[in-house]
């Protein structure tokens, strides 16, 4: 009945080194992350010059990075590394989607006579 | 006008906002169910018969706990031993270490502790964390702040300290003077060796481990 | 390592659930995000028929 | 209805939001007296040692940062009610009874935490002294006059919204409300298990923080675009329900984060660490909406050949631009770089949650709240268009820079904490003093106590304009 010690199941300690770049890294993810949905939306909505573009995608790029980065001084394992790159992958999708979203419920009621609510 | 699309329709979200949230809360009340079950404190047949409880029985105050890893849990666990003194005693009953630590949280809320200190990592941050406290190799025989009460074991040390606390000044940053009694003092430290035999995960990691700070790495 | 199989002392349906790598996170996140389908669907068919 | 809530004259409801903003207002200012006390004696530990200790200063800040905000919360409600509903408030004579009631409630409990702070440790200390649980210290007896007060306010609430015009923002704050004052009884009570303490006692602050407050600000936010700049109902408040769904999505299960380590399971980890994970998901989606409604708005109004800004209430707004900033970097940044089990196992009970907490409660809330009072001054005096004074920069600069320069003091001070207590010497009482007594944590208590200070000033500042800025002259009438 005795479990096997099986020391891969050990918390892997975190390098006292790690400690800051896993709270810079992780705090840019976020910064990246909102780089990216910013760009991505003010050059949709004509605020930003479409060259601006690249480096929307660029904070994508940086923000998938630090992802990788954090999870790997955090010891994370194998599995839960790929699942981090399916969530960027994600991500990549997501401003696209949100804003498909918000044009059309702009278009929809810019067309509708404004009389019910205001 | 242009064809509607579901992603831009108000009824769409309004129903998924309150299924998530409605499902989300379910869940969150099983969840429950099921800790409470977990954390839900022991008896003194479990500490008799060696069941593991992540709150066990006020009556572990009658044992040696240390805090020991776990190398299949991958962390620090508090290890509940052989019977140990309390207060000159290892044989006290269930319904008077009920009542010690009823009186040792109820001092603990009253005078504020966690207005300082960390429980369980919870509080303010201007005193030590309490999670551990009486694990802390600074109250044992050759700590410091026992021998600075004079006392001979680590409870009388404990109780001591916490009723003169400006007698024995630890730092420049000292606790204050909270009135409490020798009875209250009892039973407060019974509520801290009881805390130390929490299942916290392993938090606090490395504790106690490692001698010396910055320069002893 | 901390979204690893189940260790813990109690056994439970959602420590059983916890078998492997974010077993049980992905399980509750599926679970909640599978109806918004079922909602979709209901809320498009409701939208054609109003033309 | 269309200029109805520019003016809070004739509206009984708009008038006791107004008692509510200036009680509101009273607190925050305790609060940060009280947070200064408690900063100097990280600095001078000997500063009112046995008269006002760390604890008391602490209770009383905290304690005065939840009121202020749960008055300012009740008195925008209180507010907006009138323009969603249509209709004047119902039951607003036992709304301004409960005002009185809970006002002198707060006193009383206020002067009672100064003047006796300590009792022994019995039944009747909980009772009547306080309860001595962060941030829901008040004393049994003030818990059942706050459920008292918060079910008039429910009822008040869903007796307008159910007679008048009920609106999707209306809706929402009905729904949340609701659950905002049922989950306040989940602190009622007392037990010897620590760990059932606090398991129960973070239902209420967690599910309030990050669940109920945050749609509430989604609710404010939406009635302010709607009111300030005259954003698309439909969109706001399309937008107002994937932030609903978003919100409670993440930030109910989110409520893991906050068991790994008080003595329940381990599969908290995972529920914990992914679902707090996303929790920073809608505050960037708010965040991209509050702007894009504004350029959308402000373009629309240019095509016509209307270069003027859209923008009715210049300081109201920005603060809520502030709000949209400063949840996402407090609660989401702040919160997003410690929520992982892996780095919060170190971090957990230190100064980074101290860093958290005042930019989160700061950018999620007091933000969109001082908003919110600014709206209120323009209503009472009938401004059409307001502007910003001297004292409105001031304020506002003095303010956030004060609570950000704070922020990173403390994150550089939690950082010390983290390396050296925790990291190396495990939480032990020679670790913990090893870590206070580090050059770097002492001088980021410098810093902190300084940019305490320049907030404290901020606020004064901010108290002067909110009297004054209705009568200068030159807004547009």
């Amino acid at each position: 009945m005795l479990a096997p010690i099986n020391e891969s199941v050990m918390i892997a300690e975190i390098a006292l080194d790690d400690f800051l770049p896993i709270f810079i890294s992780s705090s840019l993810v976020l910064v990246f992350g909102a780089v990216y949905a910013i760009v991505f939306t003010f050059v949709k909505v004509g605020a930003f010059k479409p060259w601006v573009m690249p480096f929307g995608y660029l904070g994508w790029v940086l923000t998938a990075y630090c992802l990788y980065l954090m999870g790997s001084l955090m010891h994370v394992g194998e599995f839960t590394q790929k699942a981090l790159i399916v969530t960027m992958i994600g991500y990549l999708f997501l401003p696209h989607a949100i804003y498909y979203m918000i044009d059309r419920v702009h278009e929809e009621n810019e067309h509708e006579v404004v009389s019910d609510n205001s | 006008m242009a064809k509607r699309s579901v992603w831009s329709d108000n009824r769409f979200w309004q129903r998924s906002a309150a299924w998530v949230t409605g499902f989300a809360s379910i869940l969150l009340i099983w969840l429950t169910f099921d800790t409470s079950a977990q954390i839900s404190m022991g008896t003194d047949a479990d500490l008799q018969n060696g069941v593991t409880k992540r709150v066990p029985a006020p009556t572990v105050i009658n044992y040696k706990i240390t805090y020991e890893m776990d190398t299949v849990r991958g962390h620090e666990v508090p290890v509940i031993g052989e019977k140990e003194m309390f207060f000159g005693r290892d044989d006290w009953s269930e319904e008077e270490a009920a009542e010690l630590l009823h009186l040792g949280k109820l001092g603990s809320q009253s005078k504020n502790c966690m207005n300082c200190h960390t429980l369980l990592g919870n509080g303010a941050y201007y005193a030590p964390d309490l999670t551990k406290a009486w694990l802390d190799p600074a109250w044992g025989p050759e700590g410091s702040l026992q021998s600075m009460t004079g006392k001979s074991s680590k409870e009388e040390a404990m109780a001591e300290f916490l009723q003169h606390p400006s007698q024995y000044p630890t730092h420049a940053r000292m606790m204050p003077d909270l009135g409490i009694t020798a009875e209250e003092a009892q039973g407060l430290v019974a509520f801290l060796k009881h805390m130390s035999s929490i299942d916290t995960n392993g938090f606090p990691r490395n504790f106690g481990k490692i001698k010396g700070a910055v320069h002893g790495k | 390592m901390m979204f690893e199989p189940f260790v813990d002392v109690v056994p439970s349906f959602f420590g059983w659930l916890n078998q492997g790598p974010l077993t049980l996170t992905i399980f509750l996140h599926t679970v909640i995000i599978l109806p918004m389908f079922w909602i979709y669907k209901q809320e498009k068919a409701r939208i054609e028929r109003e033309g | 209805m269309a200029s109805n809530h520019l003016t809070g004259v004739g509206s009984e409801s708009k008038q006791l939001a107004t008692w509510y903003f200036t009680f509101a207002a009273i607190l925050f200012g305790a609060q940060l007296l009280f947070g200064l006390v408690a900063a100097i004696q990280y600095v001078m530990p000997g500063f009112l040692f046995e008269i006002v200790d760390f604890s008391v200063a602490r209770m009383i800040h905290i304690n005065a940062l939840v009121v202020w905000m749960v008055f300012a919360m009740f008195g925008a409600v209180y507010w907006l009610l009138p323009d969603e509903t249509g209709i004047e408030t119902v039951g607003i004579k036992i709304g301004k009874l409960l005002f009185w009631v809970f006002a002198g409630a707060i006193v009383v409990v206020v002067l009672v935490y100064l003047l006796v702070q300590v009792g022994p440790a019995t039944e009747s200390s909980i009772w009547l002294i306080h309860e001595g649980r962060e941030y829901i210290e008040a004393p049994r007896w003030a818990d059942f006059g706050i459920v008292v007060v918060a079910l008039g306010f429910v009822f008040n609430l869903f007796a307008t919204g159910m007679k008048g015009k009920q609106t999707g923002i209306v809706t929402v704050l009905m729904a949340d409300m609701l659950a905002f004052a049922g989950l306040y009884l989940t602190g009622m009570f007392f037990t010897d298990n620590i760990s059932v303490d606090q398991f129960w006692w973070w239902w209420v602050i967690h599910l309030w923080v990050e669940a109920t407050w945050e749609v509430y600000v989604g609710a404010i936010a939406a009635y302010g675009l709607i009111t300030m700049i005259g954003a698309h109902r439909k969109v706001v408040e399309m937008w107002l329900w994937i932030e609903v769904a978003m919100l409670f999505g993440s930030g109910i299960l989110g409520l893991g984060h906050h068991y790994f380590w008080i003595g329940t399971p381990e599969y908290w980890w995972e529920i914990g660490a992914l679902f707090s994970a996303l929790e920073p998901l809608p505050l960037v989606a708010m965040f991209i909406h509050v702007l894009y409604d504004w350029g959308k708005t402000q373009g629309a109004e240019e095509a016509k050949g209307n270069p003027a800004s859209v923008i009715n209430n210049k300081p109201a707004f920005t603060w809520f631009v502030l709000n949209a900033f400063g949840n996402f970097l407090g609660a989401g940044i702040w919160g997003f770089f410690h929520t992982l089990p892996q780095v919060n196992l170190y971090t957990h009970g230190t100064q980074f949650t101290s860093a958290h907490g005042h930019l989160a409660f700061f950018g999620a809330y007091a933000t969109i709240l001082i908003g919110m009072m600014y709206m209120a001054v323009q209503g009472t005096n009938g401004i059409k268009v307001m502007k910003s004074t001297k004292s409105t920069i001031a304020a506002t600069w003095m303010i956030a820079g004060g609570v950000m320069g704070m922020g990173i003091a403390l994150t550089i001070a939690g950082y010390v904490q983290v390396m050296v207590s925790r990291a190396q010497m495990g939480a032990t009482w020679a670790g913990y003093f090893d870590g206070q007594s580090g050059m770097w944590f002492a001088q980021a208590m410098d810093w902190r106590l300084f940019m305490g200070a320049v907030t404290m000033l901020g606020f004064v500042f901010l108290a002067k304009d909110l009297l004054s800025i209705g009568k200068a002259t030159h807004h547009e009438r």
